[in-house]
């Protein structure tokens, strides 16, 4: 069984934008996402998750390599500057090709 | 012992932040004593206000709205000759516009403790200082006619946790009365004092915390830190006694202005202008502001208080 | 003001979701709020048992059993001619013939606040009602002889969370009786309404959430939602009746009969019958009949009860 | 230093189906398994945590592909049609050979 | 009824965990039970020594501070006769020399129940007897001049969240002492019991879990679990009597030193001697000798301190 | 746009581990990492996060393969014996290579 293989694009940042990063998902109209909380260290300092200003999503999308590329320039132009964002892809299979 | 042990809870979780303990709150517990705090004191008030509204009240909210536009007008120069950029002296200013509804809720109790009276309403003024500030810090930032999205800001604030939990318990409260509310009295009596020592308790590992960005943000934070409570304390205390307020409401209209913004305000600022850097004003407000209100500023506003009525 | 500040924490809820405020529980909260509730109204009714209980409860026990075998084997065909399909007939079916706690507790208090007497017994109807409707349910589904693991049904439904919280709480309450029991009071007593209020708070705001489900589902759904609770109310309010419970009781058994449920059959029927939207069932019950029980329904089915007896 | 590489299974899906998905992880005997929770949303609709029937778990298996492709085809079977889950595969490269 | 509901919540938690309900409390809240009870049996104890001070005390303790390192002593070659690894059984030794909160507050509960009086700076012996055993384990396992990082494991136990909380709560007791620390009061008064009572249901819960462990740990570690808290509490409620407590005091050392540690030890012995199996002490301290220690052995060491004392 | 790659190292282990393992981060000078809570069941038994001494936590680290593998022979030689930890490389493609 050979799987038709999508762009798992990962990105990790403040989750004082998550529901800016959501309308942005949106708006690109990706199949879906998934997101988690998470705390963590980056070149901005630490992240806890008990204080609201503090903590850290992780948020998952499966969509093909052009849509994660588009989002990828989005986030660098939209919040890289000002926020502490990270993000990464890579290559996963997936069943239900039309689903993504 | 003339220490309220409310206080020392706060001071307990300082040591046991600075001290690095393994000690830490739930996050979901400290989420829940903010809700409900804020809670507590919107009831509070709605019930009193059902008592006790009259026509002077509408001046005295249009008096203290004046004060939310003023302060961070006052701040903002301020900030900017301590030769902090611009936009970081607005997000500053923006926070200590608006109030600390922690700082409010210790206030009260410091009250309570001490039979002194105060204008019941009071939490109608936490609601009205929270907004205007953020409008005017963002003015400050940008000018007008620049690229924010008022709409969306509007949202953000106005429907932020903080001003919809107050402003829900205040109708709530208000609606219902004295009788009716009876069987939620203890959440505003009984368990007002230990939610509150909890929430201090959270504070305090928390404000343990911004200590280490201080060393960053140094001397001339700190300075703010200490220096625009009191002044901000001393308009806000003539304020109130132009107004003909009370002893305690003059000294709790005094801290409000005194104190810093560390929930409601950031979360609009980070959005709204999110290239002004959080720690500088977190650290201010919560690092120092609010220890030196919570433990030295508020016995001193109430003596100001009394030496102004007197 | 005749309006239940317990009543408006709901509303609030409400309005503050369909605003689309920032305003949300942590989900520990609300799980420990259900917690609380549930092992509330069990361990009231144990104790309260321990002082009252009698023969006749039997056969009232047993008439009760049968009213939650009737009840979703008349909303099946109901909603079979509102084309429902089978499966998600059957789906909401199961959910009305059970029963809400939520609305329960509102109904209690209610009861409680107007100082109306009713049988203390009355939370071990609760836990009977739970349990037959998810079985009459499948079986409209699926027939007898399917493949239902009935064995693991047994497991999720006897072993659900709300059973187990009901049953502990009720034999603990039973086994301690009033004296013992005395230190844990609070949890039905002093705590329960504040308890009660943050939970309805969550209500209103989950509440809030399933009206964006509606559109699709559109006014057939809203119509049973709306229509079957005075059916089972006044099914309900006429067996308590027969049964020869006081006002309060059958104005309880009719509020029982007219809510579905939200928390314990979902979680059973979204694993024994996969194929039906649980949007549907969770919309009507959560999304329209909770608030419509507690807004209108509890008066009304009082009304009801009082004019029966009379 | 060349590391053997396994399959890193990862299924997200309905938080209601854990049990049933533990029982089945233990049935195909698979070495270990994470679950962590999350929220998101795909093409039945929103799911969030606030509320119990709502929310997500994330699911990681790490195995040989053959197993992987034989859980995949047993999930496909079994919940795909009634159940919001979805699941992926991608390569992870392993210490300790012998535990996967 | 004899029964004491506190307790029964803990049956109610061990039954339907052995039953596999669903049933589960969120972890944030059984965090937040814990830190409520160790603060609030701190802050009792603080008041309490406020106004109880005396200068036997500092004798006393340091006697309880013996009592601290004599029984890993003791309870390390038993462990070793049972033929459990040297790390094992050194493991297992600092999880019984140390003591549960838990079952401490259980004691505390059945003394107040029954209108016992003891010693009200007892908690004060929790504190001391929490840390010597840690040490006296990891210096039998490893014996001295080792790698041990002494000054990390000092943070790890001084540190701990326990430990923390009851000093902490204590502290905050003794300065603000009886009529200032009154707001507070319901935090060891009106709340303390359903405080408990949840915390018992969760621990059941927890406990009902280490039985699997039991079947490969085997028949020697429940020998050991059920025997140990026998010997200790006859150590143990010889001391107190030696020293001249109360009945009621001296119950509780027994109890004391018949409880084995579940939160503090296992967290510093994980990290410091992480070649010892967890599963082993956690199963003996928290699955067996919790239970026996609140079902049985309570009444049995009160019994006894009667017995000590006539 | 091709995208400079890395290595993401993820461990998952036992909470109890989490201040250690974030020392062992800090002194290696990783660039960042995020931590998430989890649950799961591996060779060591079950671990549940309803109880303070059994909970896992899932730590991810985005370096070079390098320093990854620096890391995975540190964490071989300090925790496998005694602890309940696991660990896997993958690649990612990042943006703004200057990070990690
Ligand atoms: N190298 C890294 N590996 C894993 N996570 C990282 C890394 N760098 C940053 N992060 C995560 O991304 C968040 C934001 O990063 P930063 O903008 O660098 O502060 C941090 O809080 C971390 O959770
Ligand atoms: N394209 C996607 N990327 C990431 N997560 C997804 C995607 N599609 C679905 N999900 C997750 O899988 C869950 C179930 O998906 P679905 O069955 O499509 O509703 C959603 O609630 C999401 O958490
Ligand atoms: N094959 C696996 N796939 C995914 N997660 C695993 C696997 N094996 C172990 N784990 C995780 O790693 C933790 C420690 O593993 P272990 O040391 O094998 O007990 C477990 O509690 C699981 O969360
Ligand atoms: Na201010
Ligand atoms: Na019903
Ligand atoms: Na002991």
């Amino acid at each position: 069984m050979t799987l038709p293989t999508r762009t798992l694009l990962t990105l990790i940042g403040e989750a004082a934008l998550e529901s800016k990063l959501v309308k942005d998902l949106e708006a690109f109209e990706v199949p879906g996402w998934t997101i988690s909380d998470a705390r963590g260290r980056g070149s901005r300092g630490v992240r806890r998750s008990a204080w609201d200003n503090e903590g850290n999503i992780r948020v998952e999308v499966i969509c093909n390599t052009e849509l994660a590329q588009r989002l990828l320039a989005h986030i660098r132009n939209q919040y890289h500057r000002d926020f502490a964002i990270i993000c990464f892809l890579s290559e996963v299979q997936i069943l239900r090709e039309e689903k993504f | 012992m003339g220490w309220d042990p409310v206080v020392m809870f706060f001071v307990f979780g300082l040591l046991a932040g600075l001290s690095r303990s393994e000690l830490k709150l739930p996050p979901a517990l400290y989420d829940t004593l903010s809700i409900l705090l804020l809670l507590a004191i919107g009831l509070h008030g709605g019930v009193e206000l059902a008592a006790e509204a009259s026509p002077v009240l509408l001046w005295q909210t249009l008096a203290v709205l004046a004060l939310g536009c003023l302060l961070p007008v006052i701040a903002f120069p301020a900030l900017r000759i301590l030769r902090f950029s611009r936009v970081d002296s607005a997000n500053i200013a923006a926070h200590y516009g608006s109030v600390s509804a922690g700082t409010f809720a210790v206030a009260i109790a410091y009250m309570l403790a001490r039979d002194l009276h105060f204008e019941s309403y009071i939490p109608l003024f936490v609601v009205v200082l929270e907004v205007p500030a953020i409008i005017v810090g963002l003015l400050l930032a940008k000018g007008i006619a620049r690229d924010t999205d008022w709409r969306s800001l509007g949202r953000e604030v106005f429907l932020g946790k903080s001003i919809v939990l107050l402003l829900g318990g205040l109708c709530i409260g208000l609606l219902a009365g004295e009788d009716a509310i009876a069987p939620l009295a203890p959440l505003y009596t009984s368990m007002f004092k230990p939610v509150l020592a909890l929430f201090l308790l959270e504070m305090g590992l928390i404000a343990s915390r911004q200590f280490g960005s201080l060393k960053e943000s140094g001397i001339r934070l700190a300075f703010f830190a200490l220096a625009f409570p009191l002044a901000g304390a001393g308009i806000g205390g003539a304020l109130g006694h132009a107004l003909g307020l009370s002893v305690g409401g003059t000294a709790i209209l005094a801290t409000l202005a005194a104190s810093g913004s560390y929930i409601a305000v950031p979360a609009a600022m980070r959005l709204a202008l999110p290239e002004a850097n959080p720690a500088l004003s977190l650290t201010a407000s919560l690092g120092i502001s609010f220890p030196f209100n919570i433990l030295v500023g508020i016995p001193l506003y109430l003596a100001y208080a009394e030496w102004l009525i007197a």
